[in-house]
This record gives structure tokens, sequence and C-alpha cells, in this order.
């Protein structure tokens, strides 16, 4: 997020949620938008194909083609332009590559844009000028705008809107996505992705690697690794022959599960180090006991980039042992010896090697915690990003035309099929499908369909359906509801017994970010 | 019979209006059917709890369904001291239910109530509103039998 | 502008519109309460804040009634004991008292204030209202029985969630805090936060998940960070016999800033995974198609082995790792930096896109 | 002999009260016209010198309840309050009935004393026939102009007593469950919808036309000096004229009872009278040579209030009466706060068991200590004046509890 949560309950006199099922997913940053509406009066944009629970207290709701997203962000800004509701002077003085995306921009009038997106343009035309005319505006997002083959064409179009009404850097404004794991910000300012050290610093720029090269004393790669994806996919064609997985479970996330197992299957060794005997646990060579957040200290990034204190609470399980040690004793045993007393110990390693960490320590981060970045010890941390300036100094704009997502429908696969998370599970479940509380409460995945397609295919609420994509089928239970598109089904993936990603499509990722189009795929829905 | 629906709607626009949107649909059902409270709370803008609450605040409105005629007994002190308990009793046996009841045909509630303010002439039954004044045990059955 | 008041014996400041509760409590006095709450809108309904001002003909409820110049406060007169002790007698009329087998004691206000003002029973007779409700959602019991009517609940219910599940039903001595139709919460709007849980000051409604498990003075409370979404809740851990046994959470936005104590149903009530006699605990190695346990070394030995095997006939890049958006920060830098210089490639990723 | 002095109802039965023509024959809204040729300030200082105090609960000076409102925000709301709910109270409703004109023409008086053309009558639910009544009265009273910009609507109660609490009151007009907020703020400051509101009752406008068309001074010099005017009195209980009377306000209570009453019914002994309805003190006959006004009345720690005057011969069994009264309450209570809450139920619940000859004298001590603690500590005047028949009743007729214990 380039802003702080908390500024969408004070700050923010707009939000325009796209893609983010916010109250069942953050149910926390939720609550705080819908007292925003009720208390303070704050206008309310919600874009989805579902009627989420706070499309209820929006003042626009577009319900959305699932993979229309940017014809919907140029419909709007469409509308910012010809109104003259434009930012101009944050325009002049913040951004450059106006005039090229103004041009494309010019072919999505709002009638143009609803056609597309399969929604009213009086809607477009509204939601446009609430977001543009208010005082300060906060756009939200999540996987409903970034897991489709045009992930990273959303996310720019998505900017724009905010460089175009000068919505950035000031509070209850910004770009803010929405991250759905506890520490999916920490792992990313980590370097645990196949380009960048911690903090982002790329492994191809030589400067930075030989910083980390004389702080690790080895030499190191300057050739870009592989992507989650790409490496089951180069499992599946035998060129990576071993693999590490700690505390992931692929077997039920990834795309294209059929694939993913064939993949592990041809892998000469797999490791996975975990909590529960995973369904990728199952498939490993050697499976190594880690320790639970409860057992363990250390400190997670939220998705404001506020690092906090994790703190042990119990003792390790049996002789399960804490994963910084594992991941020590594995690698001194690979021959690059690792020794550290604690996670404090490892954390001055990292502060020593990531500018945006660099002031931080535990004892700054025992309270509040701080968000990057905080250069300096000194320094109180960034709530907000790109006040005075951009990283890059200019905010560029991107001239980016819609294109379809990769699977349309057609006579065989005549539905849009979406899938996402529910408030009661996490992820692949391996959590909390052993929270008793939680597990009772939704024990079984469903499939949303829209009452009148369920009618249409006579199919009744709770009874078994078959849904089928070109990578497979499975059987769920339909749950029929009004809230949905009425060419959209819907349904979870936290469940390995009816796993939504049997279905979704491995083949077509987005050409930048690698992510899968989790958000449509094309499928046929059949009673039994 | 108007459709909860359109009588809720006629009332929409009045600020806070949902009470005498209660008052309306009961007038048609003598009380307010749970559908009806649920589309009331929806086109108020309150949550169904809220509204539900507010219609089991008052003493004349009820969520459970009642009988076409309402009969009530005021037993606030100038009824009480001018012999309310016994047309109560009257009515009770006449009726064959206890305050609080409907008869099994329908057709009666008996409620207790306290002052209507027609305390001229106690005791003061009202039947759907309508003041019956001065009433004596032995009025009781020529009184039912007028709306039978 | 700051104004002048006397609160027993002492002369204090404070700004114009402070309310004397506020004022009463920086002059030091102990001031009980039941349905105040800094976070929610003021109630002024349970009365035992209530403060006597001199001259006053009335008592006056501290947490609704603004300080004024020159105003003489008495927080324990007794006139102002006297109400207290009967409005603790009142609601000891309602409370089933089951403390011996309540999840509150030790940590319920109802308790703590009668211990003070000396309330062993009630002098008024009477029976409890029979208003328990054997609720079916598997989260929150719902003890209406050991209610005071604070409302507490009703409003962290509307103001800091906003499901707007419970309220208020009928009135008087028979009002009671209901769903829609006097319903269970399955049929409702809740979404099973336990908010109502965090603000409740005694035993009505408690969680079903810690049940049994350990009571409040018995637990020794760790603050943490949520493991579920990226929102960085910050939570309580209650710990007992070094074993997870509740979770709770701390409204101080100094320890708890992103949520100010609300949770969601995963965080309050999600956490005995911990507990799951399915959790790992001890390595494994799989030998003809099946696990059996291993030591540490045999373990590590074998992954060693068996990724320097591949690393020397394939090539680093021939292998990879994925670590993790679950595991900290600590961890994921050693996970990455065990890829890079260990194993000496860049294959390594987590499911951020996932 | 003493003799009604008639203002609000000198045209009872001779005026047809839905049409404003009829009222126009005999002088009505010349007060307003009256009213509106002043500016604002002068007319709250007019009404203000009258001494016209609030015909309810509080006998709250109305020109002085009026100064209070401030002039911003623009939005403000006249509202009437007519949710007499007081057992042996229906005066509202005859002045309703027999004059309502003059309501509406008091409210118009009052809005454009505090700049309001916002008017809501709030009416109890137990007068359907009224309700539809004022709305002719009022669609009346608009067609011919009487009421210029002037806008009233009617709200019907349901059935609570305690929306006689002003911010009930107006809890209930916003939708709500009538439960009073606590105080400050006022309603003068914020009120329905948190914009100033003045809140009276329908006697208290109805007075208005009057003193404006008649002149302050000589409204200050009817009745008693510290509550001038006239006082609409409903008879009820053991008396041979039940019926209502309006009479000045230094009336005798004995007069009341024994003039214009005829007496009490069958010529039997005055045992005690309950004034202001059932939240009043009972009175012993020795206190009866007392006016009936405002303060004369709380002096022996009656209410004149509601101006129900309810009396019972030497045959009364006190306690009985006060246990019936101590359900009322019960029935009545909002819920909200504590002491009324659970103490109305106790309260109703030690009656009952000294009605039923079950209590002892703890019962009697219990029931004094928690009539202090409801009267000092309860949020709103509903559980205050709750205790008060217990109380009265206590001091002035123990011996029949005593009777009556186990």
């Amino acid at each position: 997020m380039t802003n702080s949560i908390n500024e969408l309950e004070n700050d923010a006199k707009c939000v325009f949620l796209i893609g983010t099922n916010t109250t069942e997913n953050h149910p926390v940053i939720g609550y705080k938008i819908r007292q925003n509406v009720l208390k303070n009066g704050a206008k309310l944009i919600v874009a989805d194909p579902r009627r989420i629970e706070l499309a209820e207290l929006a003042d626009v709701y577009l319900p959305f083609k699932p993979g229309t997203d940017v014809a919907l962000f140029n419909g709007m800004m469409n509308v910012i332009i010809n109104e003259g509701l434009a930012d101009r002077k944050f325009i002049e003085s913040r951004t450059e590559g106006y005039e090229a995306m103004a041009e494309v921009v010019e072919k999505y009038p709002p009638e143009v844009a609803a056609e597309i997106c399969g929604v009213d343009a009086a809607d477009i035309i509204k939601a446009a000028r609430l977001y543009a005319e208010s005082e300060a505006s906060s756009v939200c997002y999540a996987m409903g705008l970034t897991q489709h083959t045009t992930g990273t064409d959303n996310v720019k179009s998505c900017c724009n809107l905010a460089l175009l009404t000068g919505n950035l850097g000031k509070p209850g404004t910004g770009v803010n996505p929405l991250r759905g794991q506890n520490n999916v910000q920490g792992a990313c300012d980590m370097g645990a992705l196949p380009v960048v050290f911690t903090a982002y610093q790329a492994v191809t720029n030589d400067e930075a690697r030989a910083k980390f090269e004389k702080a690790w004393g080895v030499t190191l790669s300057g050739v870009n690794g592989l992507t989650l994806t790409k490496t089951i996919n180069k499992a599946y064609e035998g060129e990576v022959k071993g693999l590490i997985v700690v505390g992931e479970n692929p077997m039920v996330s990834d795309p294209d599960l059929h694939h993913v197992e064939e993949a592990l299957d041809k892998l000469d060794f797999l490791l996975v180090q975990d909590i529960f005997l995973t369904e990728t646990a199952k498939k490993a060579d050697v499976v190594l006991p880690g320790v639970s957040f409860a057992e363990k200290d250390g400190t997670f990034s939220n998705t404001e980039r506020r690092v906090q204190r994790v703190r042990k609470a119990i003792s390790n399980k049996g002789d399960a042992r804490q994963d910084w040690e594992i991941l020590c004793d594995l690698s001194t045993r690979l021959g690059y010896p690792m020794s550290y007393n604690s996670p404090e110990e490892i954390f001055e390693e990292i502060r020593t090697l990531t500018p945006s960490y660099a002031g931080m320590n535990y004892a700054r981060l025992e309270g509040t915690g701080l968000p990057w970045p905080c250069p300096a010890e000194d320094h109180p941390g960034t709530p907000i990003l790109h006040k005075e300036k951009f990283n890059r100094g200019l905010g560029l704009f991107h001239a980016i035309e819609y294109l379809e997502p990769a699977e349309v429908i057609n006579e065989e696969y005549p539905i849009i099929l979406t899938t996402g998370r529910s408030l009661y599970h996490y992820h692949t479940g391996t959590m909390t499908r052993k929270a008793k509380g939680l597990d009772e409460h939704m024990p079984e995945n469903v499939i949303q369909i829209n009452s009148a397609l369920a009618k249409a295919k006579n199919i009744v609420d709770g009874e078994i359906v078959k849904v089928t994509t070109r990578r497979g089928s499975i059987k769920l239970k339909a749950e029929v509801i009004d809230g949905i598109r009425e060419n959209v089904i819907f349904t979870y993936f936290h469940f390995a017994e009816a796993a939504a990603n049997v279905l979704t499509n491995a083949e077509v990722l987005d050409p930048v970010a690698g992510i899968p189009e989790y958000k449509v795929s094309a499928a046929r829905l059949e009673k039994l | 019979m108007a459709n909860y629906m359109d009588i809720i709607a006629s009332c929409k626009d009045k600020p806070g209006g949902i009470i005498e949107a209660f008052h309306a649909i009961q007038k048609e059902y003598n009380y307010i059917p749970e559908e009806a409270l649920r589309e009331a709370a929806r086109a108020f803008k309150v949550s169904e709890a809220q509204a539900f609450g507010v219609a089991t605040f008052y003493s004349y409105l009820s969520v459970k369904k009642r009988g076409k005629y309402i009969i009530r007994m005021c037993e606030s002190a100038p009824c009480h001291v001018a012999g309310a308990d016994e047309v109560l009793k009257a009515l009770e046996a006449n009726l064959g239910i206890k305050a609080g009841e409907t008869t099994e045909d329908g057709k009666f509630t008996l409620e207790l109530t306290e002052c209507v303010g027609q305390c001229q002439a106690t005791p003061v039954v009202t039947i759907n509103s309508e003041p019956v004044f001065n009433v004596k045990p032995e009025m009781v059955p020529g009184l039912l039998a007028g709306y039978k | 502008m700051d104004i002048k008041l006397t609160i027993n014996g002492k002369e204090i400041e404070v700004p114009q519109g402070t309310m004397l509760l506020d004022a009463c409590r920086k002059a030091g006095a102990d001031i009980p309460t039941f349905c105040y709450d800094p976070d929610l809108k003021l109630a002024g309904s349970c009365r035992m804040c209530v403060v006597q001002p001199q001259g006053w003909r009335n008592l006056v409820a501290s947490c609704v009634t603004p300080a004024q110049n020159g105003m003489v406060i008495d927080t324990e007169s007794p006139d102002v004991v006297e109400a207290r002790k009967v409005v603790l007698e009142l609601m000891l009329t309602r409370h089933k008292l089951t403390c011996h087998t309540c999840e509150k004691d030790g940590d319920c206000n109802l308790q703590d204030y009668c211990y003070r003002y000396g309330v062993t029973e009630s002098r008024f007779e009477g029976k409890i209202h029979n208003l328990f409700k054997d609720d079916s959602n598997p989260f929150i019991e719902r003890d209406y029985d050991k209610c005071v009517m604070c409302t507490r609940c009703v409003r962290a219910c509307e103001e800091i969630t906003g499901a707007r599940a419970i309220n208020v039903m009928d009135r008087g001595y028979h009002a009671h805090i209901a769903t829609a139709f006097d319903g269970e919460l399955e049929d409702s709007p809740c979404v099973f936060c336990g908010q109502c849980i965090m603000v409740c000051p005694v035993g009505a409604l408690t969680s079903k998940i810690a049940a049994g498990k350990g009571k409040p003075a018995q637990n020794e409370k760790v603050l943490t960070t949520c493991t579920y979404c990226g929102t960085g809740c910050t939570l309580e851990l209650n710990v007992k016999n070094d074993e997870i046994v509740g979770v709770t959470s701390n409204r101080d936005a100094e320890w708890s800033p992103v949520n100010k104590g609300a949770l969601c149903v995963k965080g309050r009530f999600g956490w005995d995974f911990v507990n799951s006699p399915e959790r790992l605990t001890t390595p494994l190695i799989k030998e003809n198609g099946e696990f059996r346990p291993a030591s540490w070394d045999e373990a590590l030995d074998l992954a060693a082995e068996k990724i320097n095997g591949i690393k020397e006939k394939y090539g680093p890049d021939s292998l990879s790792m994925f670590s993790s958006a679950r595991v900290t920060n600590e961890e994921n830098y050693l996970a990455q930096k065990l890829m890079r210089a260990a194993i000496g490639s860049n294959n390594v990723d987590h499911c951020a896109r996932l | 002999m003493a003799q009604e002095y008639r203002v609000l109802l000198e045209h009872a039965d001779k005026i047809n009260p839905e049409s404003a023509a009829d009222y126009v024959k005999v002088g009505g809204y010349k007060g307003l016209e009256k009213a509106r040729s002043m500016n604002p300030k002068d007319l709250t200082e007019e009404v203000k010198k009258s001494g016209l105090r609030g015909r309810g609960g509080a006998g709250f000076n109305a020109g002085m309840k009026w100064s209070f409102v401030p002039q911003y925000p623009e939005t403000k709301y006249v509202v009437c309050n007519f949710d007499e709910g007081e057992p042996g109270t229906y005066k509202d409703r005859i002045i309703c009935q027999k004059n309502a004109q003059a309501l509406l023409e008091g409210m118009a008086i009052c809005g454009h004393a505090i700049g309001s053309n916002n008017g809501y009558i709030y009416c109890r639910g137990e007068y359907p026939f009224v309700v539809e009544m004022l709305k002719k009265a009022i669609g009346n009273a608009k067609e011919s102009g009487a009421l210029g910009e002037f806008n009233i609507e009617v709200r019907m109660g349901a059935g609570a007593y305690v929306c006689g609490e002003e911010t009930a009151l107006i809890e209930s007009i916003e939708g709500h469950r009538g439960e009073p907020r606590f105080k400050p703020p006022f309603p003068g400051v914020e009120g329905l919808w948190r914009m100033p509101t003045v809140v009276n009752n329908v006697e208290t406008f109805a007075c208005l036309p009057y003193i404006l068309t008649n002149g302050a001074d000589w409204f200050a010099g009817i009745g008693a000096k510290s509550y001038p005017g006239t006082k609409v009195l409903t008879l009820t209980g053991d008396i041979e004229n039940p019926t209502y009377f309006e009479v000045p306000t230094d009336y005798l209570l004995r007069d009341v009872i024994y003039e214009l009453g005829g007496g009490v019914k069958g010529g039997k002994k005055l045992k005690a009278v309950q004034v202001g309805g059932t939240s009043g003190a009972f009175i012993p006959p020795q206190n009866i040579d007392t006016p009936i006004d405002f303060d004369s009345m709380s002096a022996i720690g009656a209410a004149l209030g509601s101006g129900a005057v309810f009396v019972m011969d030497e045959s009364r069994d006190i306690v009985d009466t006060i246990n019936r009264i101590a359900k009322f309450f019960e029935h009545e209570s909002c819920g909200q706060c504590t002491p009324c809450r659970e103490g109305t139920h106790r309260c109703k619940e030690i009656m009952e068991k000294i009605n039923t000859g079950r209590g002892t004298l703890k019962d009697i001590e219990n029931l004094k200590v928690l009539a202090r603690v409801m009267q000092k500590a309860s949020l709103c005047g509903l559980g205050q004046a709750a205790p008060i028949p217990i109380t009265s009743t206590l001091e002035h007729f123990e011996y029949e509890y005593l009777r009556k214990l186990m």
C-alpha cells in the first residue's frame, strides 16, 4: 500500500474497491471502510462481478465482467479528462507520459467501456466523478485485479487513475494493494523473489550483487531466477530436478493441479519444511517439521509495509525445530555455514543490507512497529509513500489498451469461472481446516451460481453439480445466489478435496508478473 | 389487502418513518409479519436487528400473529379502582383465553394495556382502538357478540 | 479553554468539554464502569459511574456529564456508595452466579466491583431471566443470564465491525440482547469477529473455542501478530502450561496500531490448529513410498546429499526454492540467502501471486 | 362558589376544531399575526414575560426554553408533545378535540420565535382518531393559508409511556426505540436529528395564541404568580363529577375536589388524592388546602404536571393501588438504565409480596433504599419519579403497609 490502513477509516473521502472482497479477505480493513462510510459519510465505489457485502453500502456498484478492468479504468479516465476533473497541477508537476495515455483513453468513452464491461455507462460516469471530485480518494485492490493475464496492465491502469487525479502522496489517497497473506509483503521485501535481493535490489545489478557478495562472502549469480509458476513448468519439462518448499502448498494453491502433481512427480528430490503433512509434503522425499507463528520470534511486514514483532508464546512441538535453525543447519550441510543465535541477530544482518529497513531494530519495533522505508534510527518510518516525489522522480503514465482475457467463453465452455477466498478459511486451508470452529462452520466447498442461471439449468440450492474446464472437472455443492453476474460462477480454493485449482489455467500467465489468470477460466456447469 | 411492499413504499420518504410503516402494516395485518419487518428494515436503511428492537419496544406493535379484533383492557390505577380486574376476568371467561392470547378461531386477541386516556368513564376497554366506556362484567357477553 | 474543578478535595484543570469521568480519573479517582467504552458511543446507562456534585439534588453519571467550572465532586460519598451497591445488587439479581465455572472468573467487572464494595449478595430476591440460548454456532457462547445490559456488544457490533447483527429487544425489565427475531447468530449478519466478547465486561459472551481451557488469571498473554491475512492485526496468545488456550486482543493503539483490538473470526477463533495432533513433530524420510520418522541428522544429511548431488550433476539452476509468505522476515531472508549463497541460484520465489 | 375559568376551552363544542375558518371567527390566528409582526427576539421576550411555564413534568419557563435555541444552524424543529400517558390524564386530548387550531397556531408562533418552519406533533398511539382529526385540521389550516410557510406533520406513538419524556419522544420520531437520551445536550441545542428543537406539550402551545392576542400582562395576571394562567384538570377515581375542568392556577385542591368535582363519590371520606398522574405523590386530606400551581404542589411532594386528579375514598386499599402503580412502571420502563430497569421490577416484586401478605419489615426497608437510589441515580425522569408513589405513601400511610405484613 502507498498509504496506511487507518487512513481508510479516517482520511479517505472516497474509497474505490476493485477486485477486493474486503470484508471477507481483509475483514479488519473492511470494518474500517464500512465505518468510514457509515460514520463519516465517505463515498464508496465497488467494482466486482460478485455483489460483495460492501456493495450494499456503495454509492456506485459496478458488477463488471471479469477481466475487463482496463476498459473500466480507461472509461473512468475518459470521463475525468473530458469533464475537466483531472488534477492538472499534479499532472504537470509530478508526472510524465500523460499525452500518450490520454490518446489511448480517448478511445474509451463511457459507452464503449460500458459495453466491454457489461455495466451501465451512467454508473461509470458516476464512479469517475465521485473518485475525481472527492477531496481524497483511495483505490484498494487485491487479487481480483492482479490474477489476470493482464494483471500488470490492470495495476498500471489503477496507478494512471490515481496520477490523473493527484490522489497520491496525501492522507486518504493512494494505490493500495491489500495483500493476502500475513507476510507476503515481508517475503518480497526480503528478496524471496527470483529477480531481487532484499529491498528490491536487482540481482542483475552489479553494484547490488557486489554488496551482497561482500556481505555473504560468496560469488552470486547475476541471472534472474525462475518464478514459482515457471519452476513448476520447468520441473514438468525435466529441467528443474530438485525443489525445496518452505511452508507452501503448491499442490492446492497453484493453477492446474494435475499439471503440478505431474511436475512434482518428475522431480529427483523434493524437500518440504512445514508444520503439517500438507498435500505437497505428502509428495516429498524428506519432510522437516518447522514451527507455527505461536512458537517463533521474528517479524512480519503487513500490507501497509509496517514491520511488526512476532513473539514466541510456547515451545516447539515435539522434535520440531525453529525454521531459521533448520535453514541454518541445511545451509551448513550444503557447504555454506550459517549460524545465528536468534532471529534478532538475523534482523541485525538484514538491516545492514536492506536500506528500507536500515533504521529498524527490535527495540524500536516493540510497540507500534514501523512502516518502511525507515532508513535511519532516528527516522519515524513512512506511512505515506510518494509525498514529495516518486521513486523514479516523476510518476509515469502508461498508455494501456484493453485486452481480452486469455480464455474467452465459447459454446463448449460458456460460463466464466472465477475463484477466491472465504472469510472462514485461509489460502490452502492447512491451518484453518484444522481449526475446529472454522472447519465446523464451513466444512466444504461450494460453487456460487446466479439464480437465473441455476433456474435455466434446473439446479437447486444445495445440490451437487459438476464444473469442467479445459484442465479438468470437480464436483461441488451449488449455492444459488442473486449477487453474482449471470454467466459467472465462483468457487473457493481452500479445499483440497474439491480443489478449484484443478480447473484453473497455468499455461498463459501475465507476461511481466507471471501471475496466473485465476479470475477467468472458461467453464461448463452441469447438473448431475 | 394491500401488499406490505406498497405500504412500506408509501411511508419510505418520511424520515425515521419506520414506526409509521409499522402502524400501517398493522392496520392491514394486525401484526408485523417477519417479511414485512425485514423489508421495512431495508427501506429505512436500518439493520434487521434494530427494526426488530423497535417493533418489540412499543407495546402496540406486535411481531406475533394476532386476532382480527384486538381487545385491550386498561389496568391503570383509575380503571383498576373502578373494577378493571372483574372486567378482565369476565373477558377471559367469555373468550376462553388468558390475557396475551388469541382465540382459536383467530378472531380475538386479549391484551392488557396501560391508560388509554379515556378516564372520564372507567373502566375502559378498547376494541381495535375504539374505546368502550364504563364497562361492567355483565356487559361483556353482549359486547363481544357485536363482533362475532 | 481550561476549567477548574475540585474532585475529592483535589483541584484540577481540564479542557472545556471534558467529561467528569475523565476528570475524575485524571484526579486519581477510581471510577467503576460497565457501559462506558472509550471507543464506543456513550450510553450513560449502567449508572455505575455516578458521582456526587456538591449542591446537586441527584447523582450524575460521570461518563456523560461534562465537567463544569467550579464543580465540587465527591466520587465516594455515602450516596454514591449506596447507589453503586444497589446497582450491583440489582445486577446480581439478573446475573447467574456461576463464577466457579465461568470463563471470565478473575477478569469480570461485576466480580471486581462487588469485591470492592463488599457486596456479597443481593438484598433483592427474584428469579433470573432464563435467557440462556444454546446457539449452535461454533464460536460464541451467549449466556444472557449473565448479561448486565451494558449494550457494549450491540455498540461494538455496529461501531467497530458494522455487522449490526444484534440489538436490544423488548423493553424494561424484559429487555435483552437479541438478533432479529431472537434467532441464532448463524441466521443473522454476524461475522463471528468476537468483538462482542472483547467488550463484554462479564461472562455473558465468551469463546467456545477457548472454553474450559484456562481462566484469565491462569493464562499468560503474549502479544504477537496474526498469522492470517496481510492486515497485520495484533493479538494476544493466551498461554497455559506451554499450550495456546485462547486469543484475546489489546485495545491500546500503542500495542495494536492496525486493529486497536478488533479481530476477525480467523484471528480470534482460528488459533487451535496450533494444538492439532496432526502437527509434524519429527523429521520424515520417504522409503518405498512410505514415510518413516527420522532423526534430524539423518534427514538433514540426506537432504544435503541429494541437493548437492543434483547441483553437481545438473548445475545450481536445476534447483529451485519456494519460500513462504507465512514465515517471518528473518526466515525468508535466510531462505533466499541459502538459495543464492549456498546453492548459487536465483530460483527462489513464494506464492505472492497465488 | 368556585367557577371554571375557560380560556383554551372557551369555545369548546361551539366551533369545529378542524375548521380554521370557525376558529378565525372566534378570534383565532390573531396571535400568530401579531407574533409575525414582531421580531423573534421580542416575541420570545413577550412569552417570557407572560410567565408561561410548560404544562408538563418540569414546568420550565417556555420563553426561557426558546431563548436557549441558537440562531444557527438553520434547520430547527418545533415539536409538540402530545404523548400524555399519565394514567388519569386526557387534558391534551380534550384541548385538541375542542380547540385543535389553537395548538397549530401556538406551534407556528413558536416556529416564528426560533426560526423554524418544521413542526411535528407526536400523538400517543392510543388516539388514532385524534390523529385523523389533527391531520384534517392541519390540512384545513394550510389550505386557508393561516399557517403560512409553517408545516406540521403528525407522528403517532405506539404504546410507550416513556415517550412522554422529550428526548425519548425525539428518538421515537426518528424511528428508534423510545429510550431517553442523557442530558446535556438538551434538545434546544441538539434535538430532533441532532438539530435545535423546542419540545412543548399541547396545552403549553395552545396558551400562546391567547398570550399574543391579549398580551403577556393579561396572562401573567391570571392565577398563581409563579405559574400564571389556567390549567385543564381531569378528575378520576372516587369523585362525583369525573370530568375535565379549566381553572386558574391559584385554585385550591380542596375546591377542585369538593366544589367542581362535587366531592368524594357517595359522600364518603377522602383518603388520599394523587395529583399529576401515576408518578405523583399521594396527598393526605390534611394537605389539600394547597393551591394547585406547580410550585405549591411541589412543596407538598406532588406534581401538577399532567393535571390529573385521582381521588381515593376511605375504603380504598393504598397498598393494592401502589402495587398496581408499581406494575405500571415496570411495564413502562424503557430498560436502558440499571436503577430503573431492574428497580421498577423489584419494586413491583416487593409490592406484590407485601400486598399478598408475604412481606416483612425488611421488605419495607429495601423499598426505601431502592426508591432512594432510583430517585438519585436513574437516567431520566421516569426512573426518578417512579418511586414517588411508594415513598409518599410510606410517609403518610405506612400503617397500611404494616397492616399487610406477614
